[in-house]
C-alpha cells in the first residue's frame, strides 16, 4: 500500500513508476494485498466496462454525424475510475476534457454529456454533480481555478479536497506553473493529475519538455510528487487516496504523473496514423488498463467476466437510452443565448434580444 | 460625513465589506503587509488579518484565475492588478473563465469577483504603467467594467461592485488618487452600476467623458463658460453598459458632442460612443460626434506625455470647433 | 494559375517564402508533423525540414514571445495560434512587446514576425475555437491587423505581412478556408497591407465586411439586386490601418452605409468604422451608419450559432431598411 | 574552479550553495586559485566600485528631482560584474532592470541610462551596446525573448549565449516557465540568471514559493541549474564562466540562482522599513560583496584602497558629466511619439500627428 515511505522509494527524480500489476493482471509484489474489497474491485471494473462503452458509443454517434468533435478516452480509463473511487462527494472535481470515468462517477449524466458534445451549454449544467466543474477548453487554464477553489476550502475549514486534470502538453503552460506555485504556498488541498498520454495532438512528449519526467515538475513547488502506472487501477487507486488522505489533513497540494496512452485519436477530427506508429500503439494494447484489471480478477475469480457481453448489452441499451434523451433535449432558444450572461440581463443586452426578436417577427414581411 | 480622497474612499469601501461579509477577500502584489503600491490597501491586514488580506506570489493570470476559483466557491474576492499595463497577463482567465463561467454553466457557477485597476496616465511612470485597456475590457461580454471620477463614487461604486454577482472591472483613476478630496459618508451605501452622471448641465454641446478626464473637462468646459457657451458634463463611470438614456437625452438636446478619453484612438471607448449616438441620436445631430483621445501609439514615458495626455486647453479648443461647427 | 482554396493559398505563400528567404521559420502547435489542425502547413516540415518547419511545445505566450526573440535575432518567424480563443495567453507578449520593441528602442530593434489566427465562427466547434478577437489587436498600437477573404488576397497579403518590417496579425476566417475556391498565380505576388477593396460597384448603399462576411455579403447583395436596389461592397481587408480613403469614396457617393462584423457589438469593429465615416462623411449621410454584428455575449455553441451567425437574409434585411430610412 | 562534478557536488535539491570567499575575503578552501589574473580582478574590484557609485548618484539625482523613479542595485553588483566579465561582445543581455553593472559592460552609457530614468525612450537606443536588450518592465516577460534569440543562435550557428535576468519574484510567473522550458527543449544556448534578492517590492520569498530554493526549478526543465553565493564575485564569475562555456558548445540552456540581498529600496519610491527587519538588513550587510571583494584584495595586497577615494572622486566626476550630457539632451520632439511605431508611418497616424500640430498651430489663434 503506498505510504510515506513510498514517497522516499519514489521520489520523482528516480523516474521509479509505482505500479502494483503486471502487464497480465499479476501483483509484483505477491505479498501485496489490495486496500479495496473485493466487491469494490468488481464494481471499479464494471464500471470501467461502462465507461469504455460510453465512450466507445459516443465515437460512433459522432461518426454518425449525431454528435460533433468529442475527445475519446480509450486507454485511459484506469485513472478515471480510481479517482472516481476515491473523490468524495464534497470533494471538488476540475476536469480537462479526457476523464468521463471520473464525471460519470462525480454524478454526471451521460445525458449532459452527449448534449454538450452535441453543442448545447445545458450539457454543462450538471444537475446532479456537486462541485464539478464544466470542461475546461483552454489547456491547463483550468489549474489555477482548482487553487482557488482549495484556498476557498482551507478558508472555509472544509475537510475538501480537490481533483484537478491536466494533460503532459498542458504541463507546458504557464498556467501550469502558476497553479502549482500558488497551491503549494497556500498549502492548498489539491491533487493535481496529470494525465501523461504521451501526445499533445500530434506532439510527443520528448518535444513538449526535457525533464526526465513529468512529476519532477513538483519539486520546483515543493510539492511531493509521484510518478504513477496510469494504467494500473491499483496504483493509481492508492496512490489517489494517500494524496487525498494527506491534502485534507492539512498535508496540502499533490502531484501525480500518470503514464498512460491515448489508444484512440485526439478527437474525433484526428488521424493518428500521421504522427505515431503501428508498433508504438501494439506496445502500449498490451498495457491496456481493461486487459489488466480483468485477467486480475480472473485470476482471482473475483467475478465470472464471461458474462460480460451481457452486461455491456445492457450499458449499450443504457447509454442509449441517455443519448435518446439527449437528442430529446428542447430546441435552443434565442433566450439561451442571451440569458446566462449576467444574473440579471443589463438594458443592453435585452437592446440587441429585442432588436433580433423584431428582426425574426418582420424579416417575412419586409418584402 | 468625512473628507477623503480616492484612495481613502476605496480603502474605506473595502473596510466596510471585509467587516460586514466574512466571504470577502483582498489579495494581490503587496497588498497585505505594504498596504498596496499605492497604500489603498494600507491597514486592512492588520484589521482582517492575514487570511482575508494578503500577498499572492508575482503572477497575475493566477491572481485572476484563482479568484474565479474561490468565487465559485461561494468566497467574493476583490483583487488588485498592480497596474493597468500588468493585467495583460490575466486576460486569458478575465476573457475566457471569468466572464463567461456563468454561461457556460447556465448559472450552476458565478463569479462574483472584483478586479481592482489603477490606470491611466500623468504619473510619470515607467512603461506599461500608464495603460487604459477599458476598451479590451469593455469589448469582452461577460464582464462590467466601470470608472469611478470621484471619492464618493469611488466608495459607492466599489461597494456596489463587491455586492454585484458578477465579475466587475473596477477600473481607479491613479492619476487622481490624491488630488480630489471630498465630504464623503462614513456609512455604507452603494450606487448602482451602469449610470452616467451628467455633471454640469448645458445646452450647446455635450462633453463625454470619465476618470482623470472628468476633471480636465471641467476646468475646459470653465474656460467655455467665459466665451459664454453653455456646455453639459456627462460623467459615463459605466464602459459596459453603456447608459444609453442619459447620452441620448443629452445629445437630442445639444445635438454637439465631444468625447475626451485617454485610451488610442483606433477601436477605442469613444468610437462605441459615437456609434451610439448614431443610433441613439443622428437625427439631432447638428455636428459630427468628435472624439479626442489618445493617439495611435504607446503612451509616451514622461518627457513625451504632455503630447498624448489630453489638457483642458486642449478639449476647450474641440469644444471651440464643433460649437462654431 | 492554379485553382485554390484558402487553404491551399496560405500553404503556398508559406512555402514561397520559405524558399526565398532562410531567416523566415514556421512554427507552433501540431505545425510540423501534422501539417496544422486545418493542414494549412501541411508538406511545409517535410520540404523545408524540421529546423524551419517544427512543433513547440504547448505555449502560446512562449511561442509569441519566442518570436520576438527570433525576430530581433534577424529571423523572420511565422507563428500560429492554433485557434482564435489560443491567442489570449499570448496577449502579453503581443501587447506588451512584439507591438512596442521598435518605439521602445527608437529602431534598433524591429519585429518582423507574423501570427497567423485562424478565427470566427460557424464550423460547429467547442468553446473558444469560433472567436473574433480582431478588435482587441486593432486597439493595439504597434500592430497591423489584416484579413483576406479570398485564396488570391490570402497568398498575396500574407507574403506582403512576412516581408513587412513590423509584426502583422494575419487573421484567417476559418469558416471558409476551404468553401472558396479560385485561380490563384503560382508565382509569388504581394498586395499591400492596409488597402481595402472595391468587391461590386453601387450607389445607394454602401456594406462594408471581411473575412467570412463577406460571401454572406454577396448573398445579401443579390437578394438586394433583385429587388433593383444597387449596394456596394467593400472587403476592408486591413483592421488596422483602416484605408479611409476607400470607405469615404463610398459613403460620400451612397450616404448610406451598413457594417457586417462577427464579432461582439460593443467597443467591436464597426464602432470604429462608424466612427470613421463620422468623421470623414458626415455631411453626405442620408441614414445613421449602421452596424450589424455579434452579439454581447459568449458566442453560443453549435446548437445555438444560428442566432449569433449573420446570414445573407439578415443582412438583406438591414440593407432594406436602410435604403428606405 | 567550477567544473562538472561541481554540478553534482551541487545539485540543486542538496541545497548547497557554491560559495569561494567568505565573508571576510577569505577563501574557503585554502588550495583555491582564481582564474583571473590579478588585474583582472583589480578591474573587477574598480567596475564594482564605479558601478556602486554611479548607483548611488543615481539614487540622488532621483532625489533631488532630476530623474524618475528608479530602481538601486546596492548589494547586488557581484553578479552584475562578474556577468559582465563572463558576457562576450557577441552573446546577447537580456535584463530585467536591476542590473546597471552589466549593462555598462555591455556597452551601455550612464548617459543613456540616465535618459531613460528621467523618462526618454532615446535612453534605449544604446548606440554602442550590441545585443543588449531594452529594460524590461513586465516581470519576467523577457525571458521568452531569451529563449528565442537562443534558437536564433543555433540556427544560424552561431557560437553567442543570451544572459537572461529575472528576480525571484520573476520565478513564480507563468512565462518564467515556459520560457526555460522552450529554452531547455530546443536546447537553447541561453543562461537565465535569478537574482534572489529575498524580496518581490515587499513580498519576501517565502511568500513567493515553497521550493527549498529556486535553483531547483531547473529541475522541472531538465534544465542544469545551481544555488550560487551573489555576493560572491569568484563564485558568480566561475559559475557564469562554466555556464557560458557549456552553452555556446551545444550544452544546452543553464539556472543559476544567485542568492544576494536587496539593500537599497525596491525604487526610489519603496520604503523597505515597511516590511523587513533592522536585523534582517545588518546581517546582510556582513555579506557585502563591495567588502568581501575589497577584503580578498587587501589580503592579496593586489591594490592599494587607500588611494580609493580619489578614484571615486573621479568616478564622481566622470558620472557627473554623463548626467549633465543627459540633461542636455535635445527637447523630446512630437515626431518622436509617432516616428518610431512602425518602419513606416502609417497614413494613419500620420492623420492624428498633423491634427495635433494643428492645434499647436492654431490654439492661441482659436479664442
Ligand atoms: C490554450 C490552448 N491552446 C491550444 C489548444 C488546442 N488544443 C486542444 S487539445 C490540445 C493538446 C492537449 O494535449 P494534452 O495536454 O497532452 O492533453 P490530451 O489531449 O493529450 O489529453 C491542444 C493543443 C487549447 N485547447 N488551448
Ligand atoms: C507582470 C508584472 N507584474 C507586476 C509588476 C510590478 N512590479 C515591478 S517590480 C516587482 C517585483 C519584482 O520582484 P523580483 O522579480 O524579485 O525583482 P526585484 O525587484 O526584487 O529585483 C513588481 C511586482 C511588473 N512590473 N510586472
Ligand atoms: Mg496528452
Ligand atoms: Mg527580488
Amino acid at each position: 500500500m503506498f505510504n510515506k515511505d513510498s514517497l522516499d522509494k519514489y521520489q520523482a527524480l528516480s523516474n521509479k513508476m509505482y505500479q502494483i500489476i503486471d502487464d497480465d493482471g499479476k501483483p509484483l509484489d505477491s505479498k501485496w494485498k489490495p486496500i479495496l474489497s473485493d466487491a469494490e474491485i468488481v464494481k471499479a471494473y464494471q464500471d470501467l466496462l461502462f465507461a469504455r462503452t460510453a465512450d466507445y458509443m459516443a465515437v460512433s454517434y459522432q461518426r454518425q454525424g449525431r454528435m460533433f468533435t468529442y475527445p475519446p478516452n480509450l486507454g485511459q480509463e484506469a485513472i478515471h475510475i480510481a479517482s472516481g473511487m476515491v473523490i468524495e462527494h464534497d470533494d471538488w472535481l476540475v476536469p480537462a476534457f479526457r476523464e468521463l470515468g471520473s464525471w460519470l462517477a462525480k454524478g454526471v449524466s451521460l445525458r449532459e454529456i452527449f448534449l454538450y458534445f452535441k453543442g448545447n451549454e445545458d450539457g454543462s449544467r450538471f444537475a446532479n454533480a456537486k462541485r464539478m466543474l464544466p470542461v475546461s477548453v483552454p489547456i491547463a487554464s483550468q489549474l489555477v481555478h482548482a487553487s482557488g477553489i482549495g484556498y476557498a476550502m482551507n478558508y472555509t475549514k472544509e475537510k475538501a479536497a480537490v481533483f484537478a486534470y491536466v494533460g503532459d502538453g498542458g504541463t507546458s503552460e504557464g498556467d501550469f506553473h502558476e497553479a502549482l506555485n500558488f497551491a503549494a504556498v497556500w498549502n492548498a488541498p489539491v491533487i493535481f493529475i496529470i494525465q501523461n498520454n504521451q501526445f499533445a495532438i500530434s506532439v510527443p512528449l520528448k518535444m513538449q519538455t526535457k525533464s526526465i519526467n513529468l512529476a519532477v515538475k513538483g519539486l520546483a513547488y515543493g510539492m511531493p510528487s509521484v510518478l504513477v502506472d496510469g494504467n494500473d487501477f491499483f496504483a493509481m487507486h492508492e496512490v489517489l487516496s494517500y494524496a487525498r488522505a494527506q491534502a485534507v489533513n492539512g498535508g496540502g497540494p499533490f502531484l501525480i504523473e500518470a503514464k498512460t496512452f491515448r489508444t484512440g485519436a485526439h478527437t474525433t477530427s484526428d488521424d493518428p496514423t500521421k504522427y505515431r506508429t503501428k508498433e508504438e500503439e501494439d506496445a502500449w494494447k498490451l498495457k491496456d488498463p481493461l486487459k489488466r484489471l480483468k485477467a486480475y480478477i480472473e485470476h482471482n475469480k473475483l467475478f465470472d467476466t464471461s458474462t460480460e457481453d451481457a452486461l455491456i448489452a445492457g450499458y449499450k441499451k443504457k447509454i442509449d437510452a441517455e443519448f435518446e434523451a439527449a437528442e430529446q433535449h428542447p430546441q435552443y432558444p434565442l433566450a439561451d443565448v442571451f440569458g446566462y450572461m449576467y444574473a440579471e440581463m443589463p438594458n443592453e443586452l435585452k437592446r440587441q434580444m429585442y432588436a433580433y426578436e423584431n428582426y425574426l417577427k418582420n424579416k417575412g414581411a419586409a418584402k | 460625513m468625512k473628507v477623503m480622497n480616492l484612495v481613502a474612499a476605496i480603502n474605506d469601501a473595502l473596510d466596510i465589506m471585509l467587516s460586514e461579509d466574512k466571504s470577502v477577500v483582498v489579495y494581490g502584489e503587496d497588498v497585505g503587509v505594504e498596504g498596496g503600491v499605492f497604500r489603498v490597501t494600507e491597514g486592512l491586514q492588520l484589521k482582517h488579518g492575514a487570511q482575508r488580506v494578503f500577498d499572492s506570489p508575482l503572477a497575475e493570470s493566477a491572481i485572476a484565475g484563482t479568484a474565479l476559483g474561490m468565487a465559485i466557491a461561494g468566497m467574493k474576492p476583490v483583487i488588485e492588478m498592480q497596474f493597468d499595463g500588468f493585467s495583460y497577463p490575466a486576460f486569458n482567465q478575465i476573457l475566457s473563465h471569468l466572464s463567461r463561467f456563468r454561461n457556460r454553466t447556465r448559472g450552476k457557477f458565478t463569479v462574483p469577483a472584483v478586479i481592482r485597476i489603477p490606470y491611466g496616465g500623468g504619473i510619470n511612470a515607467l512603461e506599461h504603467h500608464s495603460e487604459s485597456p477599458e476598451a479590451y475590457f469593455g469589448h469582452t461580454p461577460g464582464l462590467k467594467v466601470v470608472i469611478p471620477s470621484t471619492p464618493y463614487d469611488a466608495k459607492g461604486m466599489l461597494i456596489a461592485a463587491i455586492e454585484d454577482p458578477d465579475p466587475v472591472i473596477f477600473m481607479e483613476p491613479k492619476r487622481i488618487y490624491r488630488a480630489i478630496k471630498q465630504e464623503v459618508p462614513e456609512e455604507r451605501y452603494s450606487i448602482p452600476l451602469g449610470k452616467a452622471k451628467v455633471i454640469s448641465p448645458g445646452d450647446q454641446l455635450t462633453v463625454i467623458a470619465y476618470g482623470a478626464m472628468i476633471r480636465e473637462a471641467q476646468k475646459a468646459i470653465a474656460l467655455a463658460k467665459q466665451q459664454g457657451y453653455s456646455v453639459e458634463l456627462i460623467d459615463l463611470r459605466s464602459i459596459w453598459p453603456i447608459d444609453r438614456d442619459t447620452i441620448r437625452e443629452s445629445v437630442r438636446k445639444t445635438g454637439r458632442v465631444l468625447i475626451v478619453t485617454e485610451a488610442p484612438q483606433s477601436f477605442g471607448p469613444a468610437a462605441e460612443l459615437i456609434s451610439i449616438i448614431n443610433e441613439e441620436a443622428f437625427l439631432s445631430l447638428e455636428a459630427p460626434p468628435t472624439r479626442l483621445t489618445g493617439f495611435d501609439t504607446v503612451i509616451p514615458l514622461p518627457l513625451g506625455e504632455k503630447y498624448y495626455i489630453i489638457d483642458p486647453e486642449r478639449i476647450f479648443f474641440e469644444i471651440q470647433k464643433l460649437i462654431r461647427y
